[in-house]
Formats: structure tokens, C-alpha cells, sequence
């Protein structure tokens, strides 16, 4: 009980950065499609480790199950609107950045 | 000591009116609309640390998800409508707008802003004066949770939505359900036809999460004896599942026969009637269950309801009655989408 | 509640409220409607980390929905606001 | 996919089959909702076969089997490469000079049916330094946030397990 409680705290505090640095990508990179990178990736990782230190302290098969029910639904639901928002923005005609 | 929940809440209760605020005053209707899917997200927030769980059940499922598609599907149309408005008042109405006299906008100006202060504050009054005389000790709480045994549900909400004051939810589905009639009645519905292929992507989306939110909807409906939940929270998620499908514009949209949309749109309030006729007729007050029997009436109710309040929000998003039958579909569909709305301003 | 779940929660809250920055900045529309969705993951994360800060099971259901709908938005802005060819 | 919703060419058995196993299948996601309580299947019922129906109605024409041996080895090479995908970002957007170095890259999709190039074009987007663009015909535009990451390999490595989750083996070298 108790190192898996700690191990699950190790893990949602591990998950923090990750959805911080989704937002400072969000603010800093230049351009619509580098920005869709930084927020599919840091923020579904940190919502992962999130739901994988929750899973660690819950008790009972049942709250695991709903959590990774949800993180899955999250994968889907991000994944799918980035490739969306990407094609709309590419048939836009909008250029990806590059560096000059 | 200020907790960390204590910083977690102040910073929402700035976040929100800020956001509001700037909201009301973005010039770009687009850049609205994504602050009010975000202001959505935050008042979802901000109802679960007031502790009202169903309320943020509600705001999440219509604010965050089903009125952010309605206005991003609406802006679409008004750019075009304003197009179209564009080329057709080309000719000269531009004089219009320089008929009020500038000394007069200046005078107006004053009033207007007096006038909204001296609004806000009778609220403030109001709001203070009716704080004032809200009895102490936690309100009706105490009442409901005393007759909570013979609800026939264990949420104090449900409770006072379909058993103690049945008859307000009894309206509130039939204000829906006039809703719907009336948007209905105004025209039919237009599916926009398909101006490029949906992609793989957005099939495979509506595959999976269609019939989850059938599930997620029921589960609501279920929940809701014992806590959070019920039929409006249910009839969102429905409702969500009909826009994706309207969104992704599949072909089963128009297969869906327009008998069954009626018969949904109906149930709730035709089964909730009946309640209340039947109620009275055995003798007792409106909508007065008899308590061994209470859950199960509420439970029927409730799922009746769901049903016609999904059909019900998503018929308002697709803003119109069923589409004809299917049966012309293949040789009569006249032109892409743009005709269709370019049809709307035509014929007033 | 303990307190690595309330300043979790604290943070990602202001995670969302920095992201606000870059729906006031813009600037395609495509740049305020990705922050919805940032707004969207962090919500549910703050959600399941409530649920189980306050042993309150019904936030978890709250997290469901927002989960299931998140796409909603994304979906009606890439095909309707911005889809389409025609012009 | 339900642009061709013809009228069914399956078999009886196999439709059965099929929905038998959709039922099954939201029937435990009920039980994960709503817990062990029997009478929560009032509800559950009408609700399961409801979704089951949907999701029928929905499934493509062709049968794509998975293959459970190959899903096993998916999953966790999906969420090293996914956790890879994520440090990937943090690291550029904290360093302070962000090195980036976008591009497009072309790829030629060998996976037949749509359900398995769907799998691979959202598995794209959680891999390190790639989103899925646009996927027309065959022809996947794939945007890389450096230009200098083997973005070929990788997509076709990804390519060749998200074959194998569905039992296939694509042609050129073993999975």
C-alpha cells in the first residue's frame, strides 16, 4: 500500500511538466503545426503518467478501468482532431514554418 | 496558511469574470466563441468546487461540448450569409449608418452606460436583499433530505426534479419539446452534401465514440437515481452523438426515418403527461407517485426524457425538420452545399 | 485533501490559464481553437485528480464526458469553420 | 466505413458473430461504468444493444481480425515511442534556443483497409517529432518538427507493427 501510494505520487508529479511544457511549446513555437505537436504529445503523456500514478493508488479494478478508459478516449479524441486541424490548416494553404 | 485548493480557487475566480470579460469585448467573433468554450471548461470547474456536480455534469456536456460545435457550425454560415448580404446591398446603404447625427451618438453614449449601471445595481440590491432573507441553516436541504425515503431515488436532485417538483421539470421538457416544434416548423433541414471526402480519420472517430456516447448517455440516465446525472445530462451526451454524426455528415443520417425522430422527440413529454394524467386520475396530487413505486416511474421518465431531450438539442443544431426520404436521395440531390444556403437567403 | 493532489490541480489550472495567452495572440483561428483543446486534456486531468483528492467519484464522470466530447469541437472547427473548399 | 453501407453481402453466421462480440464487448464497458449492481442493466440493456447496433451498423464491410499476440506487442511499443514523443517536445519547447526544424515529408502507405491506416496515422501523432497531415489515396503528408530525424524509418517501423495488430505481414522484410 504505502509504496505503491508513493509510487503513484512519484507519477502524477511526474505528469505536471510534461502538461507544463505542452503550454509553454503552445506559446513559443511558431507556427500552427508545430504548436499541434506540442500539445498532442506533452499534454497525452502528462494526462498518461496522471492516470497511471491515480491507477497505482486506487483501490479496486474498477476505478483502473474507468481511468484508462478515459486516458484512451483522450488518446483518440487528440489524435484524431490533431490530424483534422492539420489537414484543414494544409488544405488552407497555410505554409509550415521553417527555418530560415 | 493558504492552501494550495485556496490559490485553485481564487485564480478561478479571477480566470472567470477576465475571461468574460473578455469574451463580451472581443471584436472577432471566432476569438469569442473559443473564450466561451474555455469559459465553459472553467464555470465546469468552478460548479464541481461549489459543489454542485450536477450542474457541472450539465455545463460540461452543453457548454464545453455541444454549444462549441453549434457556434462554430453557426459562424460558418453567418460568414456566408454576410457574403452574400455583402453583394446583395452593394448598391448605396452605406448612408444609413451616417443618418444619426454624431453629437447625438456622443449624448447617447452617456445614457447607455447609466442606464447598465443603474441595472447592475438594482441586481446587486436585489441580490443582496434576497441573500438577506434566505433563512439560515442550509435552506429546503433539511426538508428534502427529511422526505429523501420516499423519493424513490437516493440524489436529493432527482429528487426535487422528478418527484418534489415534478411538475417545473415537467415544463422545462415541454419548453424544450415547443423548442424543437418551433424550429421544426420555421424549415427543413439542409444536410450540407458533401463537398470533399470526410477522410478515414473522422469515419473511424464517429465508429468508436458514437456508440460510447449511447452508453455514456444511459450510464448518466442510471447514475442519476443515486448521484450526479439524469435525463438532461443524458440528452446532452445523446444529443453530442447526433451532432457528430450530422458533423461527419454520414449517409446514415439521412436513413434514419423521420417517423422515429418524431416518435423521439415526442416520448418524453407524451410519457411524462401521461404520468401526471394518470397520477391524478388514482386520486392524487399531479405527478404524486406512489412512493413504493417512485423509483421505477422516475427511472421511466427519466430514460423517456434522455431520449427526447437528445433528439430534441440535436434537431436544434441541425436547425430544421428530418430531410426528405431517402427515396429521391440518390438522383435528386440538386448541387453542393452552397446552393443550399445560398438557397436560405433567397427565399427569406 | 493532500497535498500533492491540490497543487496538481493548481498547476495545471494555471497551465490553462497561461494557454488562455494564446487565444487573445491568435493568430489563425486554428491557434485559439488548439488552447480549447489544451484546455480540454488539462480539464479532465484536474478532474481526476479532484475525484480522487476529495474521494468524490462523481468528478470521474464529469472527466468521462469532458473526455468523450473533447473531440466535439475540434471536429465542427476543422469540417464547418474551416473545412470546405468551395468559396 | 459508412459511406458504403450497401446492402449486407455477409453471411448470416458472421453478422452474428460480429455482433455477438459487439455486445459482449459494451456489455463489460457497462460493467466498467456503472459497476457490479444487477439492476443498473435496466438501463444497461437497452443501452448496450443500442451501442451495438450502432457500432454495427457503422464496422466496415471487410472483416479486419486482430491479432491478439500482435496487439500485445503493440501496446508497449506504442507507449515507449509515445513517451519518447513527449520528452521529445518538452525538450524543445524549454531549451531556450527551440531547436526546430520543420518540414513535410511525403509517405506511400502500404496498409490496405482504412481501419488499420487510421490506427497508424493517430499512432503518427503521438510518435516522437511527427503529426499526420493529410492522407489522400495512399499518399501520407507527414509534418516533422526536424527535418534530421529518420521520420521514414520510424513511420515505417510504426507501419510494420500496426500490421501485425491486425495479423498481416507487409511485404519487404520480417515484422
Amino acid at each position: 500500500m504505502g509504496l505503491l501510494h508513493n509510487l503513484g505520487t512519484v507519477c502524477i508529479l511526474l505528469g505536471i511538466p510534461f502538461f507544463i511544457s505542452g503550454t509553454i511549446g503552445l506559446l513559443r513555437f511558431p507556427d500552427i503545426y508545430t504548436r499541434l505537436h506540442a500539445l498532442t504529445k506533452a499534454d497525452n503523456v502528462g494526462l498518461g503518467f496522471v492516470v497511471l500514478g491515480l491507477s497505482l493508488q486506487a483501490d479496486g479494478w474498477h476505478t483502473v478501468a474507468r481511468l484508462l478508459l478515459i486516458w484512451l478516449l483522450v488518446l483518440i479524441a487528440s489524435s484524431a482532431s490533431c490530424h483534422l486541424v492539420a489537414r484543414a490548416a494544409l488544405r488552407k494553404k497555410i505554409e509550415p514554418w521553417s527555418r530560415p | 496558511m493558504m492552501d494550495a485548493m485556496g490559490i485553485f480557487d481564487m485564480v478561478l475566480a479571477l480566470a472567470l469574470p477576465w475571461l468574460g470579460w473578455r469574451l463580451l469585448a472581443s471584436p472577432d467573433l471566432f476569438r469569442a466563441m473559443v473564450l466561451f468554450i474555455s469559459l465553459g471548461l472553467l464555470m465546469a470547474l468552478t460548479w464541481v468546487r461549489l459543489q454542485a456536480p450536477d450542474v457541472a455534469l450539465a455545463e460540461a456536456a452543453i457548454g464545453a461540448g455541444l454549444t462549441g460545435a453549434l457556434f462554430l457550425s453557426a459562424l460558418r454560415r453567418l460568414e456566408r450569409l454576410s457574403e452574400a448580404e455583402r453583394r446583395l446591398a452593394f448598391a448605396g446603404k452605406r448612408e444609413e449608418e451616417d443618418e444619426i447625427p454624431p453629437e447625438r451618438h456622443r449624448r447617447a453614449k452617456p445614457v447607455a452606460y447609466g442606464l447598465a449601471l443603474l441595472l447592475l445595481a438594482v441586481f446587486v440590491l436585489l441580490l443582496a436583499w434576497s441573500l438577506a432573507q434566505t433563512p439560515a441553516g442550509g435552506g429546503l436541504g433539511p426538508a428534502v433530505g427529511e422526505q429523501l425515503g420516499q423519493s424513490g431515488v437516493r440524489s436529493e436532485v432527482t429528487a426535487v426534479l422528478l418527484n418534489f417538483r415534478g411538475y417545473d421539470t415537467l415544463l422545462e421538457v415541454m419548453v424544450l419539446f415547443l423548442a424543437a416544434l418551433g424550429v421544426w416548423s420555421l424549415t427543413r433541414v439542409r444536410l450540407p452534401l458533401q463537398d470533399e471526402e470526410p477522410g478515414p480519420v473522422l469515419a473511424t472517430l464517429v465508429r468508436l465514440l458514437a456508440p460510447l456516447m449511447i452508453m455514456v448517455a444511459g450510464y448518466l440516465v442510471w447514475i442519476g437515481g443515486s448521484r450526479a446525472g439524469g435525463a438532461f445530462q443524458g440528452g446532452a451526451v445523446l444529443a453530442a452523438a447526433g451532432v457528430l454524426l450530422l458533423l461527419a455528415n454520414v449517409t446514415v443520417v439521412r436513413q434514419i426515418p423521420a417517423a422515429l425522430l418524431r416518435w423521439g422527440l415526442a416520448l418524453g413529454p407524451l410519457l411524462f403527461l401521461l404520468t401526471a394524467v394518470v397520477c391524478v386520475a388514482a386520486g392524487g396530487n399531479l405527478l404524486e407517485y406512489p412512493p413504493q413505486r417512485a423509483g421505477a416511474w422516475i427511472l421511466l421518465i427519466e430514460s423517456a426524457s434522455a431520449v427526447s431531450i437528445g433528439v430534441t438539442l440535436a434537431a436544434l443544431y441541425a436547425g430544421g425538420r428530418p430531410p426528405e426520404p431517402p427515396a429521391q436521395d440518390r438522383g435528386g440531390e440538386q448541387g453542393p452545399g452552397r446552393d443550399a444556403d445560398a438557397d436560405a437567403g433567397g427565399r427569406q | 485533501m493532500s497535498w500533492q493532489y491540490s497543487s496538481a490541480a493548481l498547476f495545471l489550472l494555471l497551465a490553462i490559464v497561461a494557454g488562455l495567452g494564446r487565444i487573445l495572440r491568435g493568430p489563425t483561428a486554428a491557434d485559439s481553437m488548439l488552447a480549447a483543446q489544451l484546455f480540454g486534456t488539462c480539464g479532465v486531468a484536474i478532474l481526476l485528480l479532484l475525484a480522487r483528492g476529495l474521494e468524490w467519484e462523481v468528478l470521474q464522470d464529469i472527466a468521462l464526458v469532458f473526455a468523450l466530447l473533447a473531440a466535439l469541437a475540434a471536429v465542427a472547427f476543422a469540417l464547418r469553420t474551416w473545412g470546405g473548399t468551395e468559396r | 466505413m459508412p459511406g458504403n453501407c450497401s446492402p449486407v453481402s455477409l453471411p448470416l453466421a458472421t453478422r452474428l458473430t460480429r455482433l455477438l462480440a459487439r455486445l459482449v464487448l459494451y456489455a463489460v464497458l457497462w460493467s466498467v461504468l456503472a459497476g457490479l449492481d444487477g439492476r443498473s442493466w435496466i438501463i444497461g440493456l437497452p443501452a448496450v444493444s443500442a451501442a451495438a447496433c450502432c457500432s454495427l451498423f457503422f464496422a466496415p464491410q471487410r472483416l479486419c481480425p486482430l491479432s491478439p499476440l500482435g496487439l500485445l506487442r503493440f501496446i508497449p511499443f506504442f507507449l515507449n515511442l509515445s513517451f519518447w514523443g513527449g520528452c521529445d517536445v518538452m525538450r524543445r519547447a524549454l531549451s531556450p534556443v527551440m531547436p526546430l526544424n520543420p518540414g513535410l515529408v511525403r509517405y506511400q502507405v502500404s496498409l490496405p483497409e482504412a481501419p488499420q491506416q487510421v490506427l497508424l496515422l493517430n499512432c503518427i501523432s503521438l510518435l516522437p517529432g511527427t503529426i499526420s497531415a493529410d492522407f489522400s489515396g495512399q499518399c501520407l503528408t507527414i509534418h516533422t518538427i526536424d527535418r534530421d530525424m529518420p521520420v521514414w524509418s520510424t513511420v515505417h517501423l510504426l507501419e510494420r507493427r500496426v500490421a501485425a495488430v491486425f495479423g498481416l505481414r507487409l511485404a519487404g522484410g520480417a515484422p
